[in-house]
C-alpha cells in the first residue's frame, strides 16, 4: 500500500528488499522448468537447468565478458547520444508550442519506423561493427525520450512559470531552474521507458556486421538453433538491463532526494 | 497434417524468397492430387529452422547444417529430396581486380552465418589454395545488406545463395569471382526437410510431393525462362534478377539428381568436423536420410 | 510607479463555451509609492484583476498601463505574491528566496546574504535549508512574501498575502510592510479579506462589487500612521467598509 | 511559446494546424531528394520521387490494402491486449508497493528481452501467421505501459489519497475515483509511446510466416533489395502511426476535458 | 463522539536525519459533541495535531482514541477539512461534493440532491459544473467545507476553514456551522488564526505553545450563544488569549 493509509511504523525488513525478489524469481524459474519438462524436448523450450549449462558451456568459451563490454560499450554510446539529443530537444519542442505543431507529424512518421527498415540505410551511412548498431539503438531510443521530455514539459504547472516569468526569469533561465526541474520526475520515467526499449534493440542493431557483443551472441545461437545459449542470451541483456535499470534509478533517487521530492 | 477443405491433406512447406527454392514452383507446375500444398514464406534461415522444429510446417527447404542439427535435436525430421545443387557465389567488389584466392587474404567476406552452407564453401576454397581459415576476416550479415554493404564499401565480398550475387552484378557493384559449382563441384546445400509424423500418417502424400518436385525440377530445367517468369509470384524477385541466375551460366545452379545421397551428406559433415561444427556432424545419416521417396519418383 | 487601469473588462468561458463576465469597466489609478488595499466578497474578481495588473493575463477590454507603459507581460519590475504562495517545491527556503536574485545574476554569497536576511524578517531564521513540504501553510506563506521582497520590486501585489498566518506575526508582517512600503517608496496593491488590516494599512481602500461592474467605492483612509486595530476614530470608516461589503 | 507569457491574442490560425506541419514535411523531403541525389546510386538510397513510384506500383497491384487491413488487425488486437493487460496490472503494482518491490526484478529483466529472441517462444506457442505477431507486438507494448502505469499511481498526489481514504474510500473505490483520474495523464503518455514501441514491432512481428501484412511487405521487399519499396513500407508504417497517434490524441483531449484538466 | 488525546508527541526527521519535536506531552479530552478551537502560533504544530487526530499519521508518543476506540488509521466519521484544501480537479464542484456520498453507496440522484443543498449551504449555488481551478480560491475554500459537511460525520476536524472567505461570507459560514453543530451533536476541533472567530465559535479554546509542549492553556468559553463580534463582555478573553499567543 502506499504511504497513506493504516499506520505502519514497521522497520524496513531486509525481507522486502531482498528476499521476496529472490522468491518471485524462484517461483519464476520452477514454473519454467515444470513447463519445460512438460514439452518435454529439451530443445523446443530449453529448461533453466539446461540454459544453466549453456551459461557454463558460454562461460567456459572465455568470450563472454568481450561480448557484454562490446554491448555495453555500444548501448551507453547510444543511449548517452540519444539522452544528450532528445532531451534538449524534448525541451525545445515541449516550450514552442508552435515548432512542435509543424514538426510532430514528421516526428511522428519517423518514430514508428522498425530498425530493420533503418538497415539499409545504416549500412550505407556507417562502417560495419560498432556503429550501424550504435545508430540503430539510437533511433530506438531516442523516440521514447523525445515523447516523454516534450509531455513532461508540457505538464509543467503553469503557476511555476507565472512566478518565474514574474521574476523576470529569461527563456533559458527558466527552462534550467523551473522547467527542467518540474519536468523531471516524469522526463526520468521516459529515460526509464527508453534505456529498455534502446536495450531491446541491441540484438537487432547487432545483426549488421558486428562479430561480437550480446546481439551478435543471440544472433548466432539462433542461426545455430542453440535455443538454450539464445535464453542465455536473453537472460544476460536481461540481467545487464535490470542492472542498468537499477544504476538509473539510483541516480534517480539521489536527484529527488536533492529535488525535494519524495517518492 | 492437418486435412484441407476437400479432403487431402495440407502440407504447409516452409522456403525462403531464393532461387535455391525454385521448386516451390510444383505448386503452380504440377497438379497434386493427394496433397494440397501451401507455400511459407520466410524471410530468413532461423524462422524457417524454427518453425519447422515447433511443428509450424511440416516441411521446409532448410540448409543442409540447419536440417543436420534440427535432427540432432531429435527434431522428427527427414531429408526426403535436395532442392538443388551448387547455385551460391562468391561475389567480390566489382573495383577489386583479384584474380587468383590468393588475393583474397585479408579481405573481409559477410556469409549469411558460420551455419550456412556458404561459409562451408568459403573455408573449402581457402583450404583448396592452401590458405589459413583466417586468412579472411569473416562478417556474418543478414543477405539484403550484403549488397548495399559491398556498394558503399563496407565490404570485399559475399558468399550467399542467389539471388544476391546476380543483384550485385546487375547493378554494377560485385562480381563473380567463382561460382560455387567450381569449388565443390555438385555440392549439396539446401535440402526438403520433412516432418515424419507426416511422412508416417501420409505415405502417399508424400511421395506424390516429392514426385511432383522432381518433376518440376526437370520442367525448370527444359525451360529456365519460363520458371524464371512462374518464380514471381513465389519469390516475388524481379524476373529479370531469376532469369540471369538461372542461365549465366545454366548450371550455376541445377535442379537434377536430387536424390538424397549419403556420400552427399557424409562430406558436408566432413566439412562441418572440419570447421569446428562437430555436433550436428554427428547425426546418424541412416535415420536421417529418406531416399525412398525421390527413389520411387524417379524409378530408381 | 503609477498604475492606470482604464475601462478594463475580463471575462472566462465556461465548458459550452458561454461567456462569464468577471471585470467589468474597472478604472483605477494607484499612485506611485502609494498602498491601496483592495476589498470584495469570494469570487468578485480580485485575484484576476491582479493577474491583469500583473500582466499574467491580457484584459479582454481597457488596458493598463504601469509606469506610462503599457502592460503587456510580466515584468520583474511588479512581482506578485500569489494567494496559492507556488513555492518551487524542489528548492529549498533559502533556495525559494533566492530565486529572484539568481535570476538577476546576482552572485552567490551576495544573494545569499541578501535571502537570509529576508528570511529573517519573516521570522522563518533556521528553516533555511527545509523543502516547502516540510513547512506549515503560514511558514510557506511567509516565505513566498520574503521571495518577492527581495528582489525590491518597484510594484508589488499581495493576495491575500497574511491570510494564513497567525495574529502576532500578522501585525508584525504589516508592520515591517509598511516600513518596507515607506523606506523604498514601493507601489503596493494589497488584497485582502479583513477590513481592520485594509484599515491598517491603507492609503486607499477599493471595493469590488460582488457582480461585475465599476468600483463601488474608492475610498480615502484618512487616519494618522501609526494606525492601532482598536482606535475607536477608526469605527466609522469601518461600519462603512462593511456596508459596501454587502450584497446589493 | 506555452500559455503564460507574452499576451497572444492571435486567433488560431488554419498555418499552425495545417500548413506549418506541412512545410516541414517539404523541407524533409527537399532535404532527402538532395541527399538521394548526391548519392547517385538509386538502389542505395532511393530518392522521394522513386518512392513515390515504387508507391505507384505497389497500389497498381491491389494488394496493399489487404496488407494495411491485416497489420492493423494484429496491431490492434496486440495494442488493446496490452492495455488491457498493463494498466490493471500496472495500477496494482504502483498500489502495492510490496509487491511491486517483489516482482520489480523480474519485470526488469524481462523487459529488455528482444523479440528476436522471444520467436522461438512465439512459433512455439502460437505457430506461424497472426498469432505470433501479435505475440510480439503484445509483448512490445505491454512493458512501456506497464511501467508508466505503475510510475504515474506512484506519483498520484498523496493528499489526494489523504481525503479518500478520509471518506472511508473502499480500495476499489480509491482506485477507480482517485488514482486513476489522478494518474491519468501520466498513463497517457506511456499509452502513447506503446503505441509507437509497438507499432515498431510490427516488422520482427511479421518475420514469423505472416504471408500478409506491412511488416511482411517490408521484409520481402528487403529481401528483393527493393529498397525503395522498403521506404514506401516504412511511410506506410509512419503514416498509420501517424494516423493512430492522431487518434489517441483526440481521446485524450476529451477525457482530459471530462477530467476538468486543460492541456 | 469524545476524543481522548493522552501524552501526544510527534517528531519529523530533517534530511540529515536529525530529530525535530513538534509536538510533545499534549493531554486533550473534547467531549462528545463539543466544540473546540485550537489557537497558536504559525508551525507550532495544529495541523500535525489534527493529523494525529485524524488518523493520516500516528503518533510517536501518546495515544488518541475517538469515542473509546485507538485511532489507527483515517475514517470517515471524523472527516477533515484540510488547509490546502485539497479538491479533486478531475471532478466539477457536484462531483466534488458528491464524492463522499458515492463512496458510501448512495444512489445518484439523493446524493446529488443532498450535494446541491450543501452547495447552496456554502453558497454556491450555479457553481455546480465547474470545475476546481475555475473558482477563485475562498469557493475553493467552500466546496471543500460542502464536501466534508456532505457526509453528516460525527467529527469534524476543521484546518483554518475560514481563512480565505470574505469577512461577510465567514460569519455567515459561522453562524451556519453552528447550527449544523447544533442539529447533528458533531463533536469539532477547529483551528484558527482569528481569536474573535475562535470567541464567536467555541466551548473551549485550547492554545498550543510555539515551542513544543503541553497546551498553554485550555479556555472555557462562558458567553451565551449567540455571541456578537463586537460584544464587549467577550474583550477580557480576548486580552487574555492575545497574552497566551504572545512566546514565552
Ligand atoms: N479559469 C477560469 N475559468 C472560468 N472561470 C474562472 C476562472 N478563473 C476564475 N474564474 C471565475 O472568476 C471569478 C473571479 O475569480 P477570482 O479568483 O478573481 O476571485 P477573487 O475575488 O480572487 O475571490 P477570492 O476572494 O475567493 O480569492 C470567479 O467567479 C471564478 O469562478
Ligand atoms: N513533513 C515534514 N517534515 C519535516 N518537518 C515538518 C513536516 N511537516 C511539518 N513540519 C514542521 O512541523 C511544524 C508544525 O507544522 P504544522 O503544519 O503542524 O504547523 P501549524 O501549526 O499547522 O502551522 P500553520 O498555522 O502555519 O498552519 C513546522 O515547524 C513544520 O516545519
Ligand atoms: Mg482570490
Ligand atoms: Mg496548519
Amino acid at each position: 500500500m502506499m504511504s497513506v493509509s493504516p499506520h505502519s511504523r514497521r522497520p524496513d525488513l531486509a525481507g522486502e528488499r531482498f528476499w521476496s525478489p529472490l522468491l518471485a524469481v524462484l517461483v519464476f524459474l520452477l514454473l519454467w522448468e515444470v513447463a519445460a519438462r512438460l514439452y518435454a524436448n529439451p530443445y523446443l523450450l530449453p529448461g533453466p537447468w539446461q540454459v544453466g549449462l549453456g551459461l557454463v558451456e558460454v562461460w567456459r568459451s572465455g568470450k563472454l565478458f568481450e561480448h557484454i563490454a562490446v554491448s555495453l560499450y555500444r548501448f551507453g554510446a547510444a543511449y548517452l547520444l540519444a539522452v544528450v539529443l532528445a532531451v534538449p530537444l524534448g525541451l525545445v519542442l515541449g516550450w514552442f508550442t508552435r515548432l512542435h505543431r509543424a514538426l510532430d507529424p514528421l516526428i511522428q512518421l519517423l518514430r514508428p519506423i522498425s530498425p530493420v527498415a533503418w538497415f539499409p540505410l545504416a549500412v550505407l551511412w556507417f562502417k560495419i561493427g560498432d556503429l550501424p548498431a550504435i545508430f540503430i539503438i539510437f533511433i530506438a531510443s531516442f523516440f521514447p525520450i523525445l515523447l516523454s521530455t516534450i509531455a513532461a514539459v508540457r505538464n509543467v504547472e503553469s503557476t511555476y512559470l507565472k512566478v518565474a516569468l514574474n521574476f523576470g526569469s529569461s527563456k533559458w533561465s527558466l527552462l534550467h531552474k523551473v522547467v527542467i526541474p518540474a519536468a523531471f520526475p516524469y522526463i526520468m520515467v521516459g529515460l526509464h521507458i527508453a534505456l529498455g526499449v534502446g536495450w531491446i534493440h541491441l540484438v537487432a542493431g547487432e545483426m549488421l556486421g558486428a562479430q561480437s557483443g550480446l546481439g551478435y551472441f543471440i544472433l548466432d545461437a539462433r542461426n545455430f538453433l542453440r535455443t538454450d545459449l539464445v535464453i542465455v542470451g536473453m537472460l544476460l541483456v536481461g540481467a545487464l538491463g535490470l542492472l542498468l535499470d537499477r544504476l538509473m534509478a539510483a541516480a534517480e533517487k539521489k536527484v529527488r532526494r536533492r529535488w525535494g521530492i519524495v517518492s | 497434417g492437418r486435412r484441407g477443405g476437400d479432403g487431402r491433406p495440407r502440407l504447409r512447406l516452409g522456403y525462403l524468397p531464393i532461387t535455391d527454392h525454385l521448386l516451390l514452383l510444383a505448386h503452380d507446375y504440377y497438379d497434386f492430387q493427394q496433397v494440397e500444398l501451401v507455400p511459407v514464406k520466410f524471410s530468413s534461415w532461423p524462422e524457417a529452422a524454427e518453425a519447422l522444429r515447433a511443428g509450424a510446417v511440416d516441411a521446409a527447404f532448410l540448409l543442409t547444417p540447419l536440417g543436420l542439427a534440427l535432427r540432432h535435436q531429435r527434431t522428427p525430421v527427414q531429408a526426403v529430396l535436395l532442392g538443388h545443387r551448387n547455385g551460391s557465389v562468391l561475389t567480390l567488389a566489382a573495383r577489386d581486380d583479384i584474380d587468383s584466392p590468393a588475393g583474397l587474404v585479408g579481405k573481409r567476406i559477410a556469409i549469411p552465418s558460420r551455419f550456412s552452407s556458404h561459409y562451408l564453401l568459403l573455408r573449402r576454397l581457402l583450404d583448396d589454395a592452401g590458405l589459413p581459415p583466417e586468412a579472411v576476416e569473416y562478417i556474418d550479415m543478414a543477405p539484403p545488406e550484403m549488397v548495399q554493404s559491398l556498394a558503399a564499401g563496407r565490404l570485399d565480398g559475399f558468399i550467399v545463395a542467389e539471388p544476391f550475387g546476380a543483384q550485385a552484378e546487375m547493378q554494377g557493384v560485385g562480381r563473380v569471382f567463382t561460382l560455387s559449382k567450381d569449388i565443390w563441384p555438385g555440392h549439396i546445400c539446401c535440402v526438403l526437410n520433412l516432418r515424419e509424423p507426416f511422412l508416417q500418417k501420409n505415405p502417399e502424400a508424400a511421395q506424390e510431393l516429392v514426385a511432383g518436385l522432381i518433376a518440376t525440377g526437370r520442367a525448370i530445367e527444359q525451360d529456365r525462362l519460363r520458371a524464371a517468369r512462374q518464380s514471381v509470384a513465389y519469390l516475388g524477385q524481379a524476373p529479370e534478377v531469376i532469369e540471369f541466375v538461372l542461365t549465366r551460366p545454366p548450371d550455376r545452379v541445377t535442379y537434377h539428381d536430387l536424390l538424397p545421397q549419403r556420400a552427399d551428406f557424409a562430406a558436408t559433415q566432413e566439412q562441418m568436423a572440419r570447421v569446428g561444427q562437430r555436433e550436428a556432424a554427428a547425426v546418424n545419416l541412416d535415420n536421417y536420410l529418406e531416399p525412398a521417396l525421390a527413389a520411387a519418383a524417379a524409378g530408381i | 510607479m503609477k498604475i492606470v487601469a482604464r475601462g478594463v473588462g475580463k471575462h472566462f468561458h465556461d465548458k459550452r463555451g458561454q461567456d462569464l463576465p468577471v471585470l467589468q469597466g474597472l478604472d483605477l489609478t494607484v499612485g506611485g509609492g502609494e498602498l491601496l488595499c483592495l476589498l470584495g466578497p469570494n469570487g468578485c474578481g480580485k485575484t484576476t484583476f491582479l493577474n491583469l495588473l500583473a500582466g499574467f493575463e491580457p484584459p479582454d477590454e481597457g488596458e493598463i498601463a504601469i509606469d506610462g507603459r503599457l502592460v503587456t507581460g510580466p515584468s520583474p519590475e511588479y512581482v506578485m505574491i500569489m494567494q496559492s504562495y507556488d513555492l518551487f517545491p524542489w528548492r529549498t527556503v533559502l533556495g525559494n528566496v533566492e530565486y529572484g536574485l539568481e535570476v538577476r545574476g546576482w552572485k552567490r554569497e551576495k544573494r545569499q546574504q541578501k535571502a537570509r536576511e529576508l528570511i529573517a524578517l519573516v521570522g522563518l531564521s533556521g528553516c533555511e535549508e527545509q523543502h516547502p513540504r516540510e513547512l506549515s501553510g503560514g511558514m510557506r506563506q511567509r516565505v513566498a512574501i520574503a521571495r518577492a521582497l527581495a528582489v525590491e520590486p518597484q510594484v508589488l501585489f499581495m493576495d491575500e498575502p497574511f491570510g494564513a498566518l497567525d495574529a502576532l506575526t500578522r501585525s508584525r508582517m504589516q508592520q515591517e510592510l509598511l516600513k518596507l512600503w515607506r523606506r523604498r517608496g514601493m507601489t503596493i496593491v494589497f488584497v485582502t479579506h479583513d477590513i481592520q488590516e485594509a484599515i491598517t494599512l491603507a492609503d486607499r481602500v477599493a471595493v469590488l462589487p460582488s457582480a461585475p461592474g465599476p468600483f463601488r467605492a474608492v475610498i480615502q483612509v484618512e487616519l494618522p500612521r501609526p494606525r492601532h486595530p482598536r482606535d475607536p476614530a477608526a469605527l466609522p470608516l469601518r461600519d462603512r467598509l462593511e456596508q459596501l461589503l454587502q450584497p446589493t
